[in-house]
């Protein structure tokens, strides 16, 4: 499996694609949401799917987002596995009886008769004016929850290879896709590719700091690692990937490694999954760490709309690199590059308004 | 166990007078404080649950609500297990990880019942989409109360459920309450429920709920209709509840119902209505009746003894069953 | 500011052609990269707002959805505010928080209206409720589309409307799409919205939504009943959105829509069908209109500067207002 | 205000008192939810008022959660307080749409035109079965938003005069009431007795140790204290009263004084208040720490429905007498009273089934 020839995809074509593996796989599982079979495909990871597989097993739905949770949970228990979509996270409050009173509970209430294998895919939106209702990454409530699996890949060959886990593993799964990965290319095996579900990856070993990151803020991280690189500072960066369950051996094993610890975070900061990671590695580590712990997260506050307001609103490179520095007690600080793009969009190819 | 009759009438008398006894059981032991969760009864509503029961086949899926017992015994659930997990046993029907109010038994379809008013009703319509994805040929029953039509996720379970045509059968149980709260402050004055279900395009009736037979009568023919792909359907049965809200006591005391109305139902106890009915049925008499008691009445005890002495759940298996 | 006509009717073609060029203007000059989120104009659907803004009051209430511009600007919100929050300034009518999608003008109670579809339904109901329980003789407007009215909380908000008989009004505008879905894969064939509207108790007429002077004359009805106590009530105006969902651009290409459907909805453009209507009204010429572009251009031209010129929102304001 | 006269009180009747005076200061105040006017009146904290205030301002509803809430928020924004109360937590997930995208929102994104004050009571079930369904609390959760104001008292007075702020705050506030506290009578101040919301109170003053608690955990940490007195041990308990915001002050203080935290929480363990106490104080006070903070909660599972199972679910005085021992490097180990009563209830008080 991991020899699969690959071949270099976007974020959002590798979930095309584990979706369209997953179909074939199974001829029962079933895809929907508002606007799969559009024009735009959300924003592309449907695209193909209505005709390869019909309005049977691909659909467009009423906006009922409540309803159409519990109705993935019912066809998952009848043994049709689906994956569903919602174009913000922020549309999904509707949704959360259905998500914490049945999906996450079922198993457990009726003593692990049935199971429920849903996956509910929700995309993360910044910038570009989404404003306080189309910007919410409240990826830390779903992490409390027992019984839910929250993933949040970083790259388009994990996008994969955790959509195609999260669709055959037995239980309800979140699968949170930033709206700013979704042009980023890296190769992607082919076929049915899988990655384990709880597993962080390092992506760069490093001496002297264990940075924890989830999502969008892995690139910011490893661009932070490397500005420090060349002032000599070596970061171990870990990419979450997923952030229930935690993968709290990896955290282990850096920390008393390193013996400092940034935790990041790309939501808001109080009981956040950096929060957990600080307070689990102070509690098991605490003789390991050498210096206090710390946390970078967006402000504890809503994303405004306005350009003017999110200019350094969410951890970057600098402000990642600076903190660091600071734990390190080196005087470096860093600031933006004036001449980078606009700071409301991942990059050239995002035109708004969505 | 005793032989069932084999004529549908009778059998369908005897299942009310056995789902009655079941729940007289529960309102007599519940004082003693071994059956320790929130309990809520269908006294005098049984005619519904035993007429749907008998119009479903065992493979049909149904879900319901906090107030599932007699829909879970009518569908054919496993009354051991019942009262084990009623008493919190490990042999329960959920382990004793759900209670009165989380009862399941697969073996005949029952495939759960929960607590939060509203919350089955979607997942009965995914059940339903489950089967039509499948192919199956399969009724979902969905049994609601008055008061679970006023949460949102039961119009757009429904309209969902019209626009893609799925196989449901809405079993609505109007008792005119919710908890104390009559019907009139909770809905427009006049509205009729089933009127309302059929605006959403759901194909809908409305009968009397004490009537066991014109209520088997009445689910079949809609039973037939959603399988033979009819599109979904939606059954309004007028009824009455006996004891409060949840527990096991009379609460009449309180006032909060018009003693005519509760008086009045009472004398539409659905057993007598339905014995009244059979005085002429061949094989039917008060005899029967009492032998039938006495058969269920066994068969309860039998079931309260297992209840009793089964094991509790290991202590050590309590974070069990968080993922599969 | 120039003199508004004095004649209801010359005002209402008026107010269309100003909305018009107000979005216009928005569609010219978004390409460029200052108003910098999203934005979802009603260019095709004016005669609705128009004919909305006229029959209320400035003090009744209204809320509204992500479609908001027309309802904002004809119920008397401030141009340049407006402007100046797409801009993302903090003069904007929500200093730059909230953005298109997060419109208010507490002057002339344009309450907000927020982006979550459905959200703001239960707003305005209570609202209304405020309005009841403090005694003031005002009528709530509650503005949704047909994809809204999907959601589970629009039953549940004109069900509690009507069992309380609160003074709420709802505007439906059903331009047939959400995003891009047409209503026959998100509602049941044969559903008539003002129908399903009337089953829940509201009182309840569909409308043409392009003839401006109906819409203005159904509307007052509507509201002068609402006021008099008579109970909240639904208007339904079939109407159509010219431009993309979501965005400046036409987007036909897209082939989504059929193009006959939108050749006939371009073809009955309210401004036109008004300017037909009103050949032979007293003051009102082809020459007034130009007069009145002229007037209107200008006013928007004054209106991008101020936004354009407008101070950005402090950083260190940033986390303000979180708390009051 | 703080030398009026006071008489005691059980919970349930301070609320009541406090719906009372409020209703009396202002006259377009109203209260509402499932079951406020029905012979039960949520466990006697409503009884009176729809006779005295009227069913204009009193008065039942349809079970209709998310539309009550937005309807709570639309009333707010046209000047008409609200109280509304649902008998358990988990009915109220329906609603957190309004709870997060409208009620916490509106003031920022509206930059601060209008707030929204509406009081939400939520009923935080336990034992006598109450399971999977009617035993959450996601304090957690409200927690971590931005906008929202969340208290969670212990003790009659405190319940009177938090709600008493609470009713008069210009935010949302969410009201949190353990079942099992509802008959703890306490001395209680007459009249429109207010107690600022956001203030921690010291228990009880100790030097070994701080222990951070809220709602029913507060006298289980008073048994413990008791308990660990008897061995020479001197705990710091710090009742937070509010969990957002939280006091950090307080925390702060004790932990600087005592060298050791121990943060309860009556929620579930990740991403809690728990974890954010020990988060943030490892990170501010690393250095005053002199062992490694501990954190004791329910267990990441849900609360299942048999006697068995329940039984030690939740910290008790035992067990974190135990922790504490433990944390103190003490022999001392704490085990249930075996002649103390069934574990599932509070008290002889409570006859079940709800
Ligand atoms: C979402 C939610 N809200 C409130 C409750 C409290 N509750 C439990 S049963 C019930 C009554 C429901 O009435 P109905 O649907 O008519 O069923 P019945 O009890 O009459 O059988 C209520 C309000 C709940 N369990 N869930
Ligand atoms: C709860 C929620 N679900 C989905 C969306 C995405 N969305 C934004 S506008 C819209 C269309 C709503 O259609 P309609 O109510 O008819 O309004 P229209 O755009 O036609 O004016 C949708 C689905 C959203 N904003 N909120
Ligand atoms: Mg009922
Ligand atoms: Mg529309």
């Amino acid at each position: 499996m991991l020899d699969a020839p690959t071949s270099p995809l976007a974020f959002v074509d590798a979930i095309r694609d584990g979706l369209d593996v997953a179909m074939q796989i199974d001829p029962h599982m079933i895809c929907y949401g508002l606007g799969v079979d559009d024009p735009k495909r959300i924003f592309g990871t449907t695209t193909g799917l209505a005709e390869k597989y019909g309005n049977g097993r691909v659909f467009d739905v009423p906006t009922s987002e409540a309803a159409m949770t519990g109705i993935a949970v019912g066809a998952a228990l009848r043994g049709v596995r689906s994956v569903t979509v919602h174009q913000r996270l922020d549309f999904f409050l509707l949704a959360m009886d259905q998500l914490i009173n049945s999906a996450a509970k079922w198993h457990f209430m009726f003593g692990g008769q049935r199971s429920v294998p849903i996956v509910i895919r929700l995309i993360l939106g910044r910038g570009w004016g989404q404003g306080p209702t189309h910007s919410q990454s409240l990826h830390s409530w779903f992490a409390h929850v027992p019984g839910l699996k929250v993933v949040m890949p970083t790259n388009a060959a994990d996008a994969k290879g955790l959509l195609l886990s999260s669709i055959f593993d037995p239980n309800p799964v979140l699968f949170l896709e930033h709206r700013w990965l979704h042009q980023a290319v890296s190769e992607v095996p082919q076929g049915d590719y899988r990655l384990p579900i709880g597993q962080a990856r390092v992506v760069a070993p490093g001496t002297d700091i264990t940075i924890t990151a989830m999502s969008y803020l892995v690139p910011e991280a490893i661009r932070a690692a490397e500005m420090l690189a060349k002032h000599g500072v070596s970061c171990e960066i870990i990419d979450l990937r997923t952030i229930r369950p935690l993968d709290l051996p990896a955290v282990s094993a850096s920390v008393q490694k390193t013996g400092r610890l940034l935790a990041l975070d790309s939501g808001l900061p109080i009981c956040s999954v950096a929060s957990e990671i600080v307070a689990f590695a102070s509690e098991r580590h605490f003789q390991s760490l050498r210096t206090a712990p710390r946390r970078l997260t967006m402000p504890d506050h809503p994303e405004a709309t306005s350009f003017a307001l999110t200019r350094d609103l969410h951890p970057s490179g600098e402000s990642i690199a600076s903190t660091v520095s600071d734990m390190l007690a080196l005087p470096h600080r860093f600031a933006r590059d004036p001449k980078a793009g606009p700071h409301d969009v991942p990059g050239a190819w995002f035109k708004g308004p969505f | 166990m005793n032989a069932l009759p084999n004529d549908p009438s009778l059998k369908l008398v005897r299942d009310m007078l056995r789902v009655r006894m079941i729940e007289e059981a529960i309102a007599r032991e519940y004082p003693k404080g071994e059956m320790r969760c929130p309990v809520h009864l269908s006294i005098g509503q049984e005619a519904v649950a035993v007429g749907v029961g008998a119009a479903l086949e065992r493979t049909d899926p149904a879900v319901s609500t906090h107030r599932s017992h007699a829909h879970y015994l009518a569908k054919g659930g496993d009354l051991k297990r019942f009262y084990a997990e009623l008493f919190g046993k490990e042999a329960g029907c959920a382990k004793g990880r759900g209670g009165s109010m989380h009862l399941i038994d697969l073996d005949v379809g029952f495939e759960g019942s929960t607590a939060i008013v509203g919350n089955t009703i979607p997942v009965g319509v995914g059940l339903a989409l489950g089967t039509q994805v499948r192919g199956e040929n399969a009724v979902t029953c969905i049994f609601v109360g008055d008061g679970a039509l006023e949460e949102g996720v039961f119009f757009e379970s429904a309209n969902f459920a019209v626009v893609r045509k799925l196989p449901v059968l809405f079993i609505c149980e109007n008792n005119n309450y919710s908890v104390y709260s009559p019907i009139r402050v909770r809905q427009p004055t006049g509205r009729k429920i089933h009127e309302f279900a059929s605006s959403i395009g759901l194909h809908s009736q409305s009968h009397d709920g004490n009537d066991v037979f014109s209520v088997a009568e009445t689910v079949k023919a809609a039973v037939d209709d959603v399988r033979a792909g009819k599109g979904p359907a939606f059954l309004e049965f007028a009824t009455y509840r006996w004891l409060e809200h949840c527990g096991p006591y009379y609460d009449d005391n309180l006032g909060y119902r018009p003693e005519k109305d509760v008086a009045e139902w009472k004398a539409r106890d659905p057993i007598r209505v339905a014995e009244a009915k059979m005085q002429n049925h061949p094989g039917f008499s008060s005899d029967v009746m009492e032998r039938w008691r006495g058969e269920i009445a066994t068969e309860i005890d039998a079931a309260l003894v297992f209840a009793r002495d089964a094991a509790w759940p290991d202590t050590a298996t309590g974070g069990d069953y968080v993922y599969a």
